[in-house]
């Protein structure tokens, strides 16, 4: 496993070293990063801690346009915009007369990276805050997390003079070469590693548990809403950094890189490559835009039929992704098949709890998620 | 000891073969399937979304210049050699119209790309074609301010659809309030300010401004707001999906042409059928083309079109730009008899004439710019539009209109922008031909 | 002063009294089983006691502290620990993590982060496994496991927990008749060093393992005392035992 | 200003209308079902086009609406058979599921309509406008459409409370292992439940198409409007739709008239964030006892 991910680890860093840095493979391949972390990212809370969150891009989104917001002043500061002006050319678009002054910290790359990475993680404590101590998971999170993304959307077109509205940020001094791809391949490894102990860990099994059966969780004293919290800021935080990382490294960002379908192309990827894994975000995230960017343009009309029916097939046949099926499959190879059936038909499979409630959530749903 | 250092001599070998192995190997099979379609033919790329929610539009743009590459080829091609389109699909999606702008460029090595329809994605691939000194054709009606070496632009800048517009709404219609409406992004805001200018410019009043979310399509409220304005007329650059529910929202609320006509410069005939001609019927659009312009050119290629892409397909303004665009790149090609980027802009195309659909258009030798016709047409009840009023002659493109921006122009003849463009791209990144006067 | 204390719980679900003016307490180290009719709020008073639901009035004391409108987690911390009706454990966890996660420690989130297992700990964990006979199967995923050996793994990490009061809901629901015995016998094993508050149908089972119970009918306290007592009992017969027992 | 008001208030009746016709096949699927249908704003366009091909063979919109209900309610079955029922156990799974359904749909769409837009027109009878209060005159195809959001309300209504089939559904809703014990066949009640959503959306594509427009990607703006109008109006009860829908409705239009459309969908989208975590199952919704 281990020579593995160090054959992997050499490809993608060694590519540029011989194709040379021209090659928009190399674009690619760190594009691929980035997305790969930001699959990560939800299955943290998706695979591992069964939180379904369509707003992932939002952090995303944040941290990518701090990043932008400061690349592209400082490249307006050194080649002045078409219209010889020494900010960034949609603010002159907009009707501002100078950068305005709650944009003048953002000179500071350094402050700007700190802001990627701080104001999504403190904006996902919020929420989760909000979320989860009132008890919202499950499919209303989903629909939460899918309204905030819209709104952040909304927000970026609307107040166009500070954000590049429609257009987006384009035009500045992207980091593109060897080093950058190098640093963002360790801080690939670095989340890798991260997202390792935090699964292999005591804290890990608590998440698990907390996916498998909250109330169960709960009754055994865990603080669920604090779990779920503290997974939601550090998956938050990661794609942050992804966020940033593209941003740096494309050199142009758009609202639909915050938008949902973006968060639920993570998600896809994610259930792909294999949930609650973690080789299956990077596998996954690796081979639906590879294959993507392969296909796209021989089978333009029928490569978005091929992700419609992959998302089916995916749910339908695969749910444990390629990766959680090669393991099951290894696992029974192992083992023998497992033959144990229950003893008992449990007819009453149905929390009796909750019987004498009156008219409430649909049961299959709320309480199982 | 030894048995440790052949060890790590070992495993050090091993990851070096993995890495030049693993790094090479689908770099160079990637290369060989471009290679392989490789052969006597000049490459050419076609960049406009097939896929996602510009599709819609920049379909038909595909299919233009698709039409104009075969009719090309069937005259023997360029210099001898086919027209091979290459085709990508960028998914509406601007960071995959830059990488799909890399590829273009790098690995399959077009002459020349045709493609982008939004500003945003215009925007997204200037700084590619710059660096790797490509060109792009850009059939697009769009708001201006703009010059960039390596882009040819082939749609109106708005001294071409606004500069008579205006005024004739004002004299000949005799309406002077305005009440503008537009899609919440760059193009209408900028537009607007050049009509806002205009106005002033020539007596009108601008008694309202509103914008919409981009595909917007509920639009009473705006219609209320327009009903206790005042306005005499409504100037419209809402887009897409908006205009139709505009155009069917506004005729239900009860207003006819007659009382309050919708002025735009985005309509075209194809969100007419897609409305339907009775909520259209009476209202006026500014363009360099119509399917009805009458000329042999024209009818030759609406038929042309109809015969290729079934009878009830439109043609509309910018697809005419799109397939004239593509003639001009052939022509260029003809004349410098090379395929080289820099061959092709400062001789090729700067100046290429071509006799279009709409009349003659010319590419400015120093602004990269088109020379169009302006037309003023009159939606019937066919869902064509009867042209009211046409320009004397072509008209010259002014990428930055003078009543905004009178200290600035776009000049690539200009000793001052040659110099700047003679250094390479990593010294002088600005490849803009703009000027201060 | 007895380990826990409901002082006047009333509970009202949309017009409906499930608990009305209850008072009821369970003494330590002892073995109490809850009886009644369905719909008489057996299951409704542990979820009140739990917290799984807040009560509309009363009070509920334990171990010296007023627990009423505490959050499930906290009562636990304080100390109860609750069996559901329905196996409930973590499905796609091994049996051994199972257990590891309900043992008793700091659940606070930042001390979980990088910490391991104890040998301490991975001791007790075998031991608890032995204890409810599933050693054998630490590593299968839970959900491998029959139904029988569901309800005793999670008694058996309800006994990982340490708790000082056991609430038992139906433990023995959906067992064959044999599954039950032993799970009487557990439960007689689990009692020797816990406070057990059991909730059973099953009047053999009963019968075997009673020392004083409690009959709950309409929301309130029926009868309460030694099981032969109870059971002769004139309005308890009428109401819970049945008709047929009556002569 | 008052004349202005009061029509940018009965404005906001009929676009409460067109939201509650978009999402009350929502508020079926997944108040009834359980099943987090994404797929539901191309139903609604697969109704609009349904609508198109009506128009084209000379039929109108009265015509459109019970094919369109045929045909969106057939499509909803083959979804149900091919896909969503292995998978009623895994709800957030029908979303992605149900996403991917959705993609194939606009495809499938594009692939035989082309990606333009298309023309839908309105009956002849429901053109024009009458004068009531207010400022504008109200155009009789949006009274129409206020008539219509009535109508598949009140019927899903008698549906759901009022016949023997609604009885099992909400049987099945209540209790689905007990309902499956009393004889009622559950996959049944799911398919037929599912079909009938499906073919409300169908509807809500037939006589919006004539306002509106009609292309291949129109449906995502839809489901976004119908989610957050069953979200905030809490599932689980049919009076939700309404008052999620006469909550943004008003909201939207209100808002829209004293800033801008930008601003007041803005505003609604935060006020519905906002609103959701201080009704967390809706504001008709169940609430959960603490």
């Amino acid at each position: 496993m281990l020579l593995l991910g160090a054959a992997v680890v050499a490809v993608i860093g060694g590519f540029p070293v011989v194709a040379g840095t021209d090659s928009y493979i190399l674009l690619l391949l760190g594009k691929f990063l980035c997305y790969a972390i930001f699959a990560l990212s939800i299955d943290l809370i998706w695979g591992f801690t069964g939180i379904l969150s369509l707003g992932q891009a939002v952090y995303f989104g944040i941290g990518a346009y701090f990043v932008a917001l400061s690349l592209k002043i400082n490249y307006a500061l050194d080649h002045p915009t078409r219209y010889g002006n020494k900010f960034p050319d949609f603010m002159e678009w907009n009707g501002l007369k100078a950068l305005p002054h709650f944009m003048e910290p953002l000179v500071s790359t350094p402050f700007a990276v700190a802001c990627a990475l701080i104001v999504p993680t403190a904006l996902a404590f919020i929420f989760g805050v909000i979320t989860f101590k009132r008890h919202i998971y499950g499919v209303y999170c989903a629909v939460i997390t899918l309204a905030e993304s819209l709104i952040l959307q909304e927000f970026i077109i609307e107040y166009q003079a500070y954000t590049g509205g429609f257009n987006g940020i384009t035009d500045y001094s992207n980091y593109l070469g060897i080093p950058f791809l190098w640093f963002m391949l360790a801080v690939t490894i670095a989340f890798f590693l991260i997202a390792r102990v935090l699964t292999h860990s005591r804290i890990g099994t608590v998440l698990k548990s907390i996916r498998d059966n909250d109330l169960r969780a709960q009754f055994m004293g865990y603080n669920v809403a604090n779990y779920r919290i503290f997974v939601f800021c550090v998956s938050a935080f990661m794609s942050a950094a992804a966020g940033a990382m593209y941003a740096a490294w494309v050199g142009i960002i758009s609202y639909l890189d915050t938008g949902p379908v973006f968060s639920v192309e993570g998600v896809i990827w994610t259930a792909v490559g294999g949930r609650a894994t973690l080789i299956g975000p990077f596998l996954g995230a690796f081979l639906v835009k590879g294959l993507e960017f392969l296909l796209s343009g021989v089978l333009a009309a029928f490569w978005q039929l091929l992700v419609g029916l992959l998302f089916i097939f995916v749910v339908l046949v695969m749910p444990d992704g390629i990766v959680g099926s090669i393991a099951h499959w290894l696992r029974r190879h192992r083992k023998g098949t497992l033959t144990q059936l229950r003893e008992e038909q449990d007819l009453l499979a149905h929390d009796r709890e909750h019987d004498w409630q009156p008219a409430g959530v649909p049961r299959s749903g709320e309480e199982s998620v | 000891m030894t048995m440790r250092r052949r060890k790590f001599l070992k495993s050090s070998a091993a990851t070096l073969g993995a890495w030049t192995l693993g790094g090479t190997a689908p770099y160079y099979f990637m290369r060989n399937i471009a290679k392989a379609a490789e052969g006597d033919t000049i490459k050419v790329g076609i960049l406009h979304s097939l896929s996602g929610t510009i599709a819609i539009i920049e379909t038909s743009l595909h299919n233009a210049e698709l039409l104009a590459i075969e009719e090309i080829n069937a005259k023997g091609g360029v210099l001898g050699k086919k027209i091979q389109p290459i085709v990508e699909d960028p998914q509406s999606v601007v960071q995959v119209f830059a990488e799909k702008a890399k590829k273009l460029l790098l690995e399959d090595k077009v002459a020349a790309v045709l493609g982008c329809y939004t500003s945003a994605s215009r925007q997204s691939v200037l700084p590619i074609f710059e660096q790797y000194n490509g060109v792009l054709l850009y059939p697009t009606l769009y708001e201006a301010q703009e010059c960039s070496k390596n882009c040819f632009y082939t749609g109106a800048v708005p001294n071409q659809q606004l500069d008579d517009f205006v005024p004739w709404i004002i004299n000949t219609l005799k309406r002077k309030k305005f009440y503008m409406v537009g899609s919440n992004y760059i193009y209408p805001k900028e537009t607007n300010r050049e009509v806002k200018a205009l106005l002033e410019k020539h007596g009108g009043q601008n008694v309202g401004e509103e914008y919409a979310p981009l595909g917007h399509t509920e639009f009473s409220t705006i219609i209320n707001n327009i009903s206790g304005s005042g306005a005499e007329v409504v100037f419209s650059d809402l887009v897409g999906d908006s205009i139709v529910a505009f155009y069917k929202q506004f005729k239900q609320f009860g207003f006819t042409a007659d009382d309050l006509p919708i002025c735009t410069p985005i309509t075209t005939e194809q969100e007419i059928a897609a409305m339907g001609p009775e909520n259209a019927e009476g209202h006026y659009t500014s363009f360099n083309y119509f399917q009805s312009v009458d000329s042999p050119e024209n009818k030759s290629f609406v038929e042309r079109y109809k015969a290729k892409y079934g009878k009830d397909a439109v043609t509309n303004a910018v697809m005419e730009a799109a397939y004239f665009q593509t003639y001009f790149l052939a022509h260029a090609i003809e004349k410098v008899k090379s395929t080289e980027a820099d061959a092709l802009i400062y001789e090729g195309l700067p100046g290429q004439e071509f006799q279009a659909p709409q009349g003659k258009v010319k590419i400015d030798e120093q602004n990269h710019h088109t020379w169009l016709w302006a037309r003023i047409g009159k939606a019937n009840p066919q869902g064509q539009f009867d042209v009211v009023w046409k320009s004397e002659n072509w008209i010259r493109p002014q990428p930055w209109v003078p009543y905004l921006y009178p200290d600035k122009t776009c000049n690539f003849t200009d000793q001052r922008v040659k110099e700047r463009l003679s250094k390479p791209w990593s010294v002088e990144k600005n490849r803009s031909g703009t000027i201060n006067l | 002063m007895a380990l826990l204390e409901v002082k006047g719980l009333t509970t009202r679900v949309s017009g409906y009294t499930i608990l009305d003016n209850l008072d009821f307490s369970v003494e330590e180290n002892e073995l109490r089983v809850l009886l009644g009719p369905n719909g008489a709020g057996k299951t409704t008073l542990i979820a009140m006691i739990t917290g799984q639901f807040r009560p509309t009035a009363g009070k509920i004391h334990f171990a010296g502290q007023d627990i009423t409108g505490w959050s499930p987690d906290a009562i636990f911390l304080a100390g109860i620990s609750r069996k559901f009706q329905v196996p409930n454990m973590y499905e796609t966890l091994s049996v051994y993590d199972n257990v590891m996660v309900s043992l008793q420690s700091d659940r606070k989130v930042f001390k979980y982060m990088f910490k391991g297992v104890t040998a301490a700990e991975d001791e007790r964990i075998w031991e608890i496994l032995d204890f409810v006979e599933l050693a054998g199967k630490a590593s299968d995923p839970a959900d491998t496991l029959a139904h029988g050996e569901r309800q005793w793994l999670e008694m058996g990490m309800l006994i990982a927990s340490n708790p000082k009061l056991l609430l038992l809901d139906e433990p023995t629901t959906g067992m064959t008749p044999d599954g039950k015995q032993r799970t009487a016998a557990l439960i007689q094993k689990i009692a020797r060093n816990h406070t057990v508050l059991l909730v059973e149908h099953d009047m053999h089972l009963v019968r075997q393992i009673a020392r004083k119970v409690t009959v709950l009918h309409q929301g309130q306290v029926l009868a309460e005392g030694a099981l032969d007592e109870v059971v002769s009992n004139k309005t308890v017969r009428e109401v819970y035992l049945g008709k047929g027992k009556r002569h | 200003m008052t004349q202005a008001l009061i029509s940018q208030i009965l404005i906001g009746v009929s676009v409460t209308a067109i939201l509650v016709i978009s999402a009350i096949g929502l508020a079926v699927i997944f108040g009834v079902a359980g099943v987090i249908n994404m797929a539901h704003g191309q139903f609604i366009m697969v109704g609009a086009y349904t609508a198109a091909v009506i128009g084209k063979m000379g039929g109108n919109t009265f015509v459109a609406i019970p094919v369109s209900f045929v045909v969106v309610a057939l499509l909803g079955l083959a979804v149900e058979r091919g896909v969503i029922r292995w998978i009623y156990d895994r709800p957030l799974e029908t979303l992605l599921a149900t996403w991917g359904v959705g993609i194939i749909l606009e495809v499938v769409m594009k692939l035989i309509f082309g990606p333009e837009l298309y023309y839908v027109g309105a009956p002849k009878v429901l053109a024009g406008s009458v004068h009531l209060v207010g400022r504008l005159p109200y155009p009789y195809y949006r009274l129409f459409l206020i008539v219509v959001a009535i109508l598949m309300v009140a019927a899903t209504f008698y549906l759901i409370f009022r016949t023997d089939f609604g009885l099992k559904v909400r049987a099945v809703r209540r209790n689905r292992a007990m309902s499956g014990c009393l004889g009622i066949d559950t996959a049944k009640i799911d398919m037929m439940i599912f079909m009938f959503g499906s073919g409300l959306a169908g509807i809500a594509g037939a006589v919006l198409a004539p306002i509106k427009s009609v292309s291949t990607t129109m449906g995502f703006r839809y489901a976004v409007d119908s989610y957050m109008t069953i979200v905030l109006g809490g599932v689980g009860n049919l009076w939700g739709v309404p008052t999620g829908g006469g909550l943004i409705g008003e909201g939207e239009t209100l808002l829209a008239y004293k800033f801008n459309s930008v601003i007041g969908e803005l505003l609604v989208f935060i006020f519905i964030v906002i609103a959701i975590r201080v009704f967390p199952r809706g504001i008709f919704g169940y609430q959960e006892r603490r």
